[in-house]
């Protein structure tokens, strides 16, 4: 039975990572999760510097999902090849770093300073985190932007890039288009989609950042419907994400076309979300006697029986 | 032995209109909780009323109340629906939980005299330490009224010396702990005493405590509230505003030295943010 | 107590008012709900001629909310004017008429055939459907051709017109806008989030259609923002929708600058869903002695306190 | 007497692994359901333990069983989550209830011989009307194994003769009730014998009995089920497609001419969605 799956140069034993922010650093769920187990782990956003992120409350709980406004707080590229990188140095699962910036140089910037770092296997490119200024989302959610900032960042990096894309666009497929145009190995999505919620009590945001990001089950049907689309679009892997609780989610992602598949908010309501995925997945081969975990990408059946 | 295991409810015992004090056994054990740490606690998943039920979504953290030869306790307040589900979950019913987790109470040197400072459900996170306490610690215990007071038998057996408070002043002195706890500090005070104080309750009162401990200086420690998704330190999302920047409640805390904390009322909206209209 | 609201010319006795599609045609759920106590009826999207819809399964359920694939079956303009107008004509509430077309002339038509019939008190132009054709939804996510479908019915039809905005924008605010000044005299938002399901067992998508439009109390922090961005954008009106459940769910989205709310999916929930969350809009009003319901349109507190 | 209404559990018993007979009494009363009718079921949202959770979202379909003294019962099969989180709800639990819905089983004329075919849980749709049929109709029950066969008692004692078959044979004739319905059709056949069928099971028996009705020229009334949201009529979500267009199956249906039904896969997708990959 064959569960691995190739995102660019990357070879993973299996399609299942984390999903960035999802799982810290690595180390905060290595007590629960054996990290060798896991196809791939994708860590917190960096940027160059350091970041506070935003005031409390962060979060808060919505029907079947959450808004959080974390804001992109992070220990820094150089803190976390520092203190964090020498732990993950010791799994033998790759290491994909999600970074951002505010603007392109710092894009560029961040992606040198990655790209030749021992531990570090792939890179992960954050265009489209909801909780910034509206000067920044439109790199992931103007074309051209996009197509900019992710030419600038290929130019400078070899390794595998992968280019997160955000959902709150109108053409999920047009924006995958342009990343792969630009040189992107891979599109992963979706990333949360901007949300608030309202205390009528107090009259207040619940989140002092007023909007959030809406992940979780609530977001699912969403996702899968942009993977599907992207899926049609280029011919790039695609990974896939939003609200997989189970293997039975993750084989959907899969079937809509995604080669990977993340584990995000998941990870919050159970530890063990990734290997337990990564276990009905095998499951599930063994009782449709699928060998290779590669036939059920795209393998959703469209055309009419009649 | 997992932090992370599969509980089953002994005993969900109702113990007034909004209090509820729930045994849970923990299947294959669980690590010793210490005084002021906590728990993650959601409903079993995998198995039926609540399987693949996601709403409500997160696990929600409680303080260890105290452990008992059948299983640990928590004591929870009914606020919303998380709690209330809780709440009707009758025994044998399987917890998917957590923890231990964070930091415990520090416990207090030689020379020093801990006072318990719990406020309503604050003493949820300080019955298990004034349990290790015992004969050495001054309690003292508010509510609003005397009905929200618990476990009074309890904190008596505990107590060095017991000073009860509810606003209506239906029991105790007619007020709040905080100005019991300044009428002792006031009349008890002197160069050799050193007090040590541990609070839990509402903000405002964590915040006056903050004060009282600078202006007296005394040292305070107090177990702060956020709202949190993962608990073990990944989301980031349990931020709480300290002088060394923000710190999570699930790591860093949820107990931390009063004087660290930065008080705000939590609403520092970027500007971006202000309204256009009105 | 004054719940009184006034959307373009239409007075509403409250700000209570049914989505589209979730109500038949009023006649549906008059067996539960007293019509004389709503703000305003809308009813079930029309076009000139009556429409098949999507073959079945057409409905599926997902956490915390529904996908939907209809796909705008009606029984056309004619159709509601002679079978189910006269029964709405007995109630003193207004009737709002939700339509479509394909083509732009269509629109025109559509609107000139419903504007000048007794008993009808405003139109809601749905530009936003997701469960049809790529070629159409462009009118709901393209600002020109928003304009230009907006600006050719205005024309043609004097009574109040609502604009129902699409969620598969990437900027609701310019979206909001456009519709403004192509002569809108309020907007309504959200409609259903695209999506769609895979039965992993069969392979199938769940729906027949393949995609379908998510509503329900998952959709609802999306809706919220999206209601706050185009409040701070517009002068026109809102009419704010997207998993209202009750009154707290109606209330936030008002606070968030709606002025009027529609309530969907709830009404499959709970049948008096509407009157239920009257009821409980007056019971707030009453506890926090708000004497006009219009001290909570946009209420939000996004000031800084510090 | 509204439809809908608050109905508490009064029972709620597990009859095999798979099947529940739920007995509920509606506060206030109910209009009198006819066979064929059914009920859209959910949980109460106003109390705990499902206050304001949403998922599951919809209320579910059931036919009306049966009435008893104490209430209505519903007959059902364990399938996903919202049969799985019902079977959980102990007596007493209050459900919110929608009903009856739909239209009814048009009852015989005096010289029509009622034939009752029912596949698995098909019988929660039928018992009901074998019993008004008491004494009349033949009654075909078949399921995959013996144990899954229901009521046998009450069946016997409402039948002019009951034919059962299994699937594997366990008990009654090995094959499909459809099987033993064709042997009995070709035996008992004459130019006087008026039959009228009624079916409820899995959809490709009910196909098989629309080809049976056309092939032998007997009028067969079906039972048919769809995904619905609302159960008024109100949504359009339930369509089936008949030789008239699309129908609603909460409202035109769920009893259908079995010869109006256009039988298709249920997934006649628009060319627009053929994948442009493999
Ligand atoms: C470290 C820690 C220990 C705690 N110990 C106890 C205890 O021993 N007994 C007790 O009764 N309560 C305790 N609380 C508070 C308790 O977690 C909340 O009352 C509970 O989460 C409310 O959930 P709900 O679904 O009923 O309320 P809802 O308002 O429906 O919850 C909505 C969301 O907000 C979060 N939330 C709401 N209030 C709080 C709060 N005060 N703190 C953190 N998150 C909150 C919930 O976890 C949930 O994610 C503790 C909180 C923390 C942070
Ligand atoms: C008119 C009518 C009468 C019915 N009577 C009975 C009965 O008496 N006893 C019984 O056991 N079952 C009956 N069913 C089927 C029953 O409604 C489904 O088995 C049930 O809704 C499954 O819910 P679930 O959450 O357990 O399954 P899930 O698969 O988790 O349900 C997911 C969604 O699909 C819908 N769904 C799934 N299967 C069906 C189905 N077969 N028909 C309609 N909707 C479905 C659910 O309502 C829900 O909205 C009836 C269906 C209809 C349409
Ligand atoms: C608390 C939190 C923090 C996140 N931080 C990041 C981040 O730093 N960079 C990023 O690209 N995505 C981030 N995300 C988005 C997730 O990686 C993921 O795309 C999204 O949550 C959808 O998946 P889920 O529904 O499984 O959680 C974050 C999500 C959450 C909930
Ligand atoms: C079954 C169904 C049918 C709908 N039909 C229409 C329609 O014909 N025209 C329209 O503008 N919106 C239609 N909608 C969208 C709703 O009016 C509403 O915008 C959306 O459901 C969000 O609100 P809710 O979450 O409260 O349901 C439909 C929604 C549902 C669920
Ligand atoms: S709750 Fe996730 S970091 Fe504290
Ligand atoms: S279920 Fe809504 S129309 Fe039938």
């Amino acid at each position: 039975m064959n569960l691995a799956v190739s995102i660019g140069s990357l070879k993973l034993k299996n399609p299942v990572m984390t999903a960035s922010g999802t799982f810290g650093y690595g180390e905060e769920y290595s007590e629960f999760v054996d990290l060798n187990r896991l196809g791939a782990i994708v860590v917190k956003g960096l940027s160059l510097q350091r970041r506070e992120g935003n005031p409390p409350p962060r979060i808060v709980e919505t029907p079947s999902g959450m808004l959080n406004s974390v804001g992109l707080q992070n220990i820094g590229i150089e803190g976390f090849i520092k203190e964090k990188l020498p732990f993950l140095r010791r799994f033998n699962t790759p290491v994909i770093v999600n970074f951002f910036g505010d603007t392109i140089d710092e894009y560029v910037e961040a992606a040198r300073s990655l790209s030749s770092v021992e531990g570090i296997h792939g890179l992960e490119m954050n265009i489209s985190c909801p909780n910034k200024e509206a000067g920044w989302i439109t790199f992931g959610t103007d074309p051209k932007a996009t197509c900019d900032v992710v030419s600038a960042v290929r130019r400078v990096t070899g390794i595998t890039l992968i280019v997160k894309l955000s959902p709150n666009v109108t053409d999920i497929a047009l924006m995958a288009r342009v990343a792969e145009e630009a040189g992107a190995d891979a599109v992963s999505l979706i990333n949360t989609i901007a949300g608030m919620a309202i205390d009528i009590k107090t009259r207040r945001p619940r989140l002092a950042n007023v909007t959030g990001g809406l992940s979780g089950p609530a977001i699912k049907p969403v996702a899968l419907r942009m993977v599907w689309e992207a899926y049609r679009a280029v011919r790039i892997p695609i990974i896939g994400m939003g609200g997989i609780m189970n293997s039975e989610d993750a084989i959907e992602f899969m079937l809509a076309g995604a080669t990977g598949v993340a584990v995000g908010s998941a990870n919050f309501v159970n530890p063990t979300a990734t290997v337990d995925i990564i276990n009905g997945i095998e499951r599930f081969m063994a009782e449709h006697n699928i060998a290779d975990i590669k036939e059920l990408i795209g393998g959703i059946v469209c055309r009419s029986q009649s | 032995m997992s932090r992370y295991f599969r509980a089953e409810i002994a005993e969900n015992r109702q113990l007034n209109r909004d209090y509820n004090l729930l045994t849970f056994i923990p299947s294959g054990g669980s690590e010793e909780p210490e005084p002021g740490q906590f728990f993650m606690i959601g409903r079993c998943m995998e198995r039926t009323p609540f399987r693949d039920l996601y709403d409500p979504f997160l696990k929600r953290p409680f303080s260890i109340f105290r452990i008992t030869p059948v299983g640990c306790q928590i004591l929870y307040r009914i606020k919303g629906k998380g709690t209330s589900a809780l709440r009707d979950a009758g025994e044998g019913t399987f917890l998917d939980v957590i923890g231990p987790l964070g930091n415990p109470y520090p416990m207090p040197e030689g020379v020093d005299i801990p006072l318990i400072v719990a406020g309503g459900i604050g003493i949820a996170s300080l019955m298990f330490l004034a349990e290790r306490l015992a004969g050495r610690a001054y309690i003292f215990y508010g509510a609003r009224t005397g009905d929200e007071l618990l476990f009074m038998d309890d904190l008596r057996g505990y107590a060095k010396g017991l000073f009860i408070s509810t606003d209506d002043g239906s029991i105790g002195k007619k007020g709040t702990t905080l100005d019991v706890l300044n009428d002792f500090l006031t009349r008890c005070s002197s160069p050799v005493t050193r007090y040590l104080i541990y609070a839990c309750g509402p903000g405002q009162m964590l915040k006056a405590i903050s004060e009282i401990s600078r202006k007296r200086g005394i040292t305070a420690y107090i177990s702060v509230e956020e709202n949190m998704a993962c608990g073990v330190g990944a989301c980031l999302g349990c931020a709480v505003k300290t002088a060394r920047g923000y710190k999570r409640v699930c790591s860093e805390g949820p107990v931390f030295d009063a004087n660290e904390i930065v008080w705000s009322d939590g609403y520092e909206l970027s500007s971006k943010h202000r309204q256009l209209k009105t």
